[in-house]
C-alpha cells in the first residue's frame, strides 16, 4: 500500500486550491493559527473571499487589509485579550464588510454540521438573543419528542459550513496526510472534514514510523487531506504548544499598526509582500525573536500499544 | 491445489475496485478483496474498519474489525463519533461491503430477524452499522457466500438497511446507489443505481442461467450481455495464499 | 487544590450507582468492555435493569441469564464473529426481554444527544428502514433549509440516551478520574458525559503526573466521573490495548455455554456467583491462561508539551 | 500596601463561589477570584476554559485562556466539540464568569455592538462562547470595574446573550438563571432568577445607594437587606498577594 505523497509548497498549494471567491475555513483556537497560509493568500493577492473563522484576529485582520476579504463568518472579532482589530472594525464600522456573526458553539455546530452532512444542527443558544434577528440563517425546529413538562419544544439550529477549502495549521504529519495535533485541537478536524478540500500545513513533516507510534495522537486521517505543507513557524504569532510559544508583544503591536491605515498597509508591504515566503519572514522577524519565544521540554510518557507475541 | 470458494469470490471481488479511494470493510472475505486489489488493480485504495482504524499496518492477520493487531502501527484510530459522522455519513466512502440474512431485487438487506420483528423465528444481531454504510457509501458491495432462494428473496421479512429505493419512497433522497454487486460462489448480480433491479450480468465457468435463477427468490433478470466470469488468475491466487492470507487464515 | 479522591472498591461501586430498575449504559466497542463491572451487578442480584450498550455481546448475554435484565437498547446482538448469544436470543424470540434496536449510528447519536442535553440527534440513517416501525422513538423532523433541488428536506432524528450511570473500562486513571484511554476510544466520553453518575473501571490508578504529561490523552475529565475502581483484567475475556489481548477461545465457547441453558446457569453459578470478586476470578482463569494473552510491547513516541522558559 | 480595585473585586467575587464545583472563567478576575475561593470557601472547585482545559497546574500565570502554560501539566484538554457540547451545554457547569460592554436591568449582555448593529458606532468582539456561558451556566457572575450608566443601561444597543427571561419570551426553556451577580466598584447587585430584576444587595465601604443609582441606567431597586461589603481581610489578601499573584500580574 504505497502512500500517495502530497507534500507540496504552500506557493503551491494556495495557488490550487484557494481561488478568487473561496470559502476558506481557517481554524485554530489561539493555538495554530494558520498565519503562514494568511500571508501566502495575500501575496498571491487573492479577491472575493469569504474566511469562516472562529476567532477572526491579526492574521484575519491582514487578509482584510491585503483586499482578500469580501465576507466573513465568525463568532469572535477582537485581536485576542490584546486590543482591536483596526481594519476589520473600520470596515464593518462602515459598512465594507459582510459581516455573518455567530457564537463559538454556532460555529462549531455549523461544522458539526457540514462534518456530518446535515441539514441542520441543533443547539441551546440563541435563545432570546438578537443574533438571529441579524443572521437569517439561524432558524428554529420544533422537536418530535414533548418537552419535560410534556409540551412543545423548540430549538434553534444552524446550517451547514462547508467550506471549499479548510486550512489548519499542525505540529506534524506524515507526507500522506496524517496529521498529528496536541495541546488545544481546536475545531481542526471538523472544520478539515466539512471542507471540500484541506490544506494541513505543518511544523515538521515526520517519518511514517512516529505517526504510527501513536495512532490515537492523529486527529486528522490522509484521507480527509489533499495537500500537506511543511513550514516551520507558521503559525506566528499564535504559538505551536511545544515548538514555540506566543508572541504576545506582537498581538499588543498590533492594535497600534491596525489603527492606523497607513501604517498597516506599510506593514504588509514591508512583512508580507515584501518577503518571498515565510522562511523570508521568518528570518526577517530575527534569531532574537525567536530566542525569546522558544521553549522547554516537557515530555509525555509513552504508552503500550502492545504486539501480538 | 484446488481453488476454493473464498478464493473464487476474493478475486472476484477485488476486480470491482478499479477506481475506488476509500472502502469500508470487514474481517474476512472483504479485506481478502482489499488487501488483493491493493496488489492489482487500486494500489492507493483504503480500508477504513467500523472500529476507526484508518491506515492499518497489521503484523498479523486480524481476527475482528476492532483487532489489537490493526491498531498497533496503524496511521490514525478515529474516535466513533467521527468514523461514523464525518468519515461515513460525511460521504468519504466508495465502496462499503456488506452481508446479509436476506437481500431483494432491489438490494435492500434484513439483518435484523428471521419471521416476525415481534416474535421472531430467529433474532440475528441487527444492523450494527449496516445501515450507515448502505446510507452513506458512494456504492454497496455485498459478497454472499451461499445463493439460495431463502438469503435471495422475493419479500424480506424486515428491511434493516434499505437501498436508496427505499428511502426515496421514505420522502428522502440517499446519497449513494446502494447495492451495486452481489457477488456470490454462482456469479454476479449488478443494478447501477436508483430505481433499477438486480440483474445476472456474469457467472461462473460452468454455472447456468438457470441455475442462478433457480437459486433466486424472485424472477431475477438476466442481463442482455451476461459475460463468464474469469476465474482467479494464476497471479491472483500467489498474491492471496503468499502475500494476503499465508496463514489462510480466511482462505480455508 | 486538592484532588477529589473518587477510589473505591468495585463492591462499594455498584452497591452504590446501579439501583433495581436503572437505566445502565455499559460501553466498549470490543475493546475494554466493562466484563467485571457486569459480573459484579450479577453477584449483587440487580433486578429490571435496563442495558444500553452498542454491541451486546457476552456480558451483555451474561446480565441476561443472571435475570438482571429486563430491557436492552441496542444495536448489535451478537458474540461478536464467533456465533450467537444463546439467551438472549431465547429471550427476545419467546418475548421475555424488551428489546430497543436502533443502528451504531442511531445509538451513537442518542449518546450524542443526551451527552449535550439536546431535544433530538439528526442522522441520514433509517430512511426507508423498517426498525422506526418497531421503534416509535425514531422520529422525523423537517429542516428548516431548503433541500439542494429547492424543496423540502426531511431527515429521521433520536432521542438523547441519559443513563442513570455509564460504566466503562479504561487503562488508566488518577484517583479523581481524569481517565486515559488508548487504542479504540470508542463511545466512552459521550456515554459518560451523557449519563447522571459514571463509574471509570481501571487496570491501573496512575500518579497525578502521568497523567498530567499527556492531557490530550484524558478522554474522561475527573469531573464527569463519581467513583474510580481499580480492576486489573477487568475487560476479560475482552482486550485492553498493551495489557492482554482478546480471548478468542473463550468468545467462541460462550456460543456452546450460551446455547445450553444449564450449562449457561452452571457457568454463572461457578464463574460469577462462586467467585467473590473480580480478582478471584483472574485466579481461577489460571496463570497459564493469561499469559497466553499477554502482549509485548509497541511504545509511542513522547511529545513535547513545551515550558516556558 | 492600599488595596487595588482588583483585590477588592477578587476577594469579594471569591466569596461568592461557597459551594460551586466547576467554574468557567476567563482569564484576569476571574481567575484571581476562583484561585482565591480554592484557597478559603471552596478547596475543589474547578476552572473550566474556553479553551478545553481542565484541572489546570499553569507553572506561570497565564495571559490568555489558551495559554501554553495552562496546557502543559493540566489533566485534560478537550476537544472544543467536548467543551462546548458536553461540559458547556451538557449543564456541567454551576458558575459561569462573563463581562460585558452593557448590561440591563435583568442581565442580559451585549458584547456586539455599541449603536446599530448594520452601521455600528463600534463594532466589538461579539459573543465568543458568552451566549453559551450564559444558556448552559447554572448562574452567571458579571464582573464589571467600571459602573456607569453607558453600560448599565435601561435598554441594551443589542442582546448578545439573553438572560432566562428573553429566552422564555422567545419560547424555549432555559437550563439556568442567567445573571445572579453583578460584582461592581461601587457595589453588589443581584437576582435569584427568571423574572427578577437585579437589585443592590451590598455596597462597598463608603459607597451611597444614590451613588450606585445614578451609576445606574435604569431605575434601580435596593433590597430591603442591604448590606456594606466587608473588605478584604488579612487573609484574603496576603493569599491573593503571595500565593494567586504574586508577581501582580493581574493585581496591578
Amino acid at each position: 500500500m504505497p502512500q500517495p505523497d502530497k507534500t507540496t509548497s504552500m506557493r503551491e498549494a494556495i495557488a490550487e486550491f484557494v481561488t478568487d471567491g473561496a470559502t476558506v475555513s481557517l481554524e485554530g483556537f489561539t493555538h495554530l493559527i494558520p498565519t503562514a497560509a494568511g500571508h501566502e493568500i495575500i501575496r498571491q493577492g487573492r479577491r472575493d473571499l469569504t474566511i469562516a473563522r472562529m476567532t477572526a484576529d491579526v492574521v484575519t485582520d491582514q487578509l482584510i487589509a491585503g483586499d482578500c476579504v469580501s465576507r466573513l463568518i465568525s463568532s469572535f472579532v477582537g485581536n485576542s485579550t490584546a486590543g482591536s482589530l483596526g481594519e476589520l472594525r473600520r470596515r464593518v464600522e462602515a459598512g465594507a464588510l459582510a459581516f455573518e456573526e455567530y457564537s463559538h458553539y454556532g460555529m462549531i455546530c455549523r461544522y458539526l454540521a457540514g462534518a456530518q452532512r446535515l441539514p441542520f444542527y441543533p443547539l441551546r443558544s440563541y435563545a432570546g438573543s438578537d443574533v438571529p434577528a441579524v443572521n437569517p440563517s439561524i432558524r428554529k425546529v420544533t422537536s418530535p419528542y414533548p418537552a419535560p413538562d410534556g409540551g412543545e419544544e423548540q430549538i434553534y439550529v444552524v446550517p451547514p459550513l462547508n467550506p471549499d477549502v479548510t486550512i489548519v495549521q499542525a505540529q506534524r504529519a506524515d507526507r500522506s496526510g496524517n496529521t498529528q495535533i496536541w495541546g488545544l485541537t481546536g475545531i481542526q478536524a471538523e472544520a478539515v472534514y466539512a471542507a471540500r478540500k484541506a490544506i494541513v500545513v505543518v511544523e515538521e513533516v515526520v517519518a511514517d514510523e512516529v505517526i504510527r507510534s501513536d495512532p490515537n495522537r492523529t486527529v486528522i486521517p490522509a484521507h480527509a487531506v489533499d495537500a500537506v505543507v511543511a513550514c516551520p513557524r507558521g503559525a506566528h504569532p499564535a504559538f505551536v504548544q511545544g515548538y514555540y510559544d506566543r508572541d504576545g508583544a506582537f498581538y499588543r503591536e498590533w492594535s497600534q499598526i491596525s489603527a492606523d491605515p497607513q501604517r498597516l498597509r506599510g506593514w504588509l508591504d514591508e512583512w508580507v509582500r515584501g518577503t518571498a515566503d515565510h522562511a523570508a519572514y521568518v528570518a526577517k522577524l530575527g534569531e532574537e525573536r525567536w530566542a525569546e519565544l522558544a521553549v522547554g521540554e516537557a515530555w509525555s510518557e509513552p504508552v503500550n500499544y502492545g504486539r501480538r507475541l | 491445489m484446488s481453488i476454493t470458494s473464498s478464493e473464487l469470490l476474493a478475486a472476484v471481488a477485488s476486480r470491482e475496485l478499479a477506481g475506488a479511494n476509500t472502502v469500508f470493510a470487514g474481517i474476512g472475505l472483504p479485506t481478502l478483496a482489499v488487501s488483493l486489489a491493493q496488489l492489482t488493480v487500486a494500489p492507493e485504495v483504503e480500508i477504513v474498519y467500523e472500529s476507526g482504524v484508518c491506515g492499518a499496518h497489521p503484523a498479523q492477520l486480524p481476527e475482528t474489525i476492532a483487532d489489537a493487531v490493526l491498531i498497533t502501527d496503524s496511521e490514525a484510530v478515529l474516535p466513533m463519533t467521527a468514523l461514523f459522522g464525518y468519515v461515513l455519513q460525511g460521504a468519504r466512502i466508495d465502496v462499503g461491503f456488506l452481508g446479509a440474512a436476506q437481500i431483494d431485487r432491489f438490494g435492500n438487506l434484513n439483518s435484523s430477524v428471521i419471521g416476525d420483528w415481534h416474535a421472531p423465528k430467529v433474532r440475528l444481531p441487527g444492523s450494527g452499522g449496516a445501515m450507515e454504510v448502505m446510507a452513506n457509501s458512494g456504492e454497496v458491495f455485498v459478497v454472499m457466500r451461499r445463493h439460495d432462494p431463502r438469503s435471495f428473496t422475493a419479500e424480506l421479512d424486515f428491511c434493516t438497511s434499505p437501498g436508496p429505493d427505499r428511502a426515496l419512497a421514505d420522502g428522502i433522497r440517499p446519497r449513494g446507489k446502494g447495492v451495486t454487486r452481489v457477488i456470490t460462489d454462482l456469479g454476479i448480480l449488478a443494478r447501477d443505481g436508483v430505481g433499477e433491479e438486480l440483474r445476472l450480468v456474469a457467472t461462473h465457468p460452468g454455472v447456468t442461467v438457470d441455475e442462478v435463477r433457480a437459486a433466486t427468490g424472485w424472477d431475477l433478470r438476466v442481463d442482455s450481455e451476461l459475460t463468464e466470469i474469469a476465474p482467479p488468475t494464476g497471479d491472483e491466487l500467489r498474491m492471496l495464499r503468499e502475500d494476503v492470507d499465508p496463514a489462510r487464515v480466511y482462505l480455508r
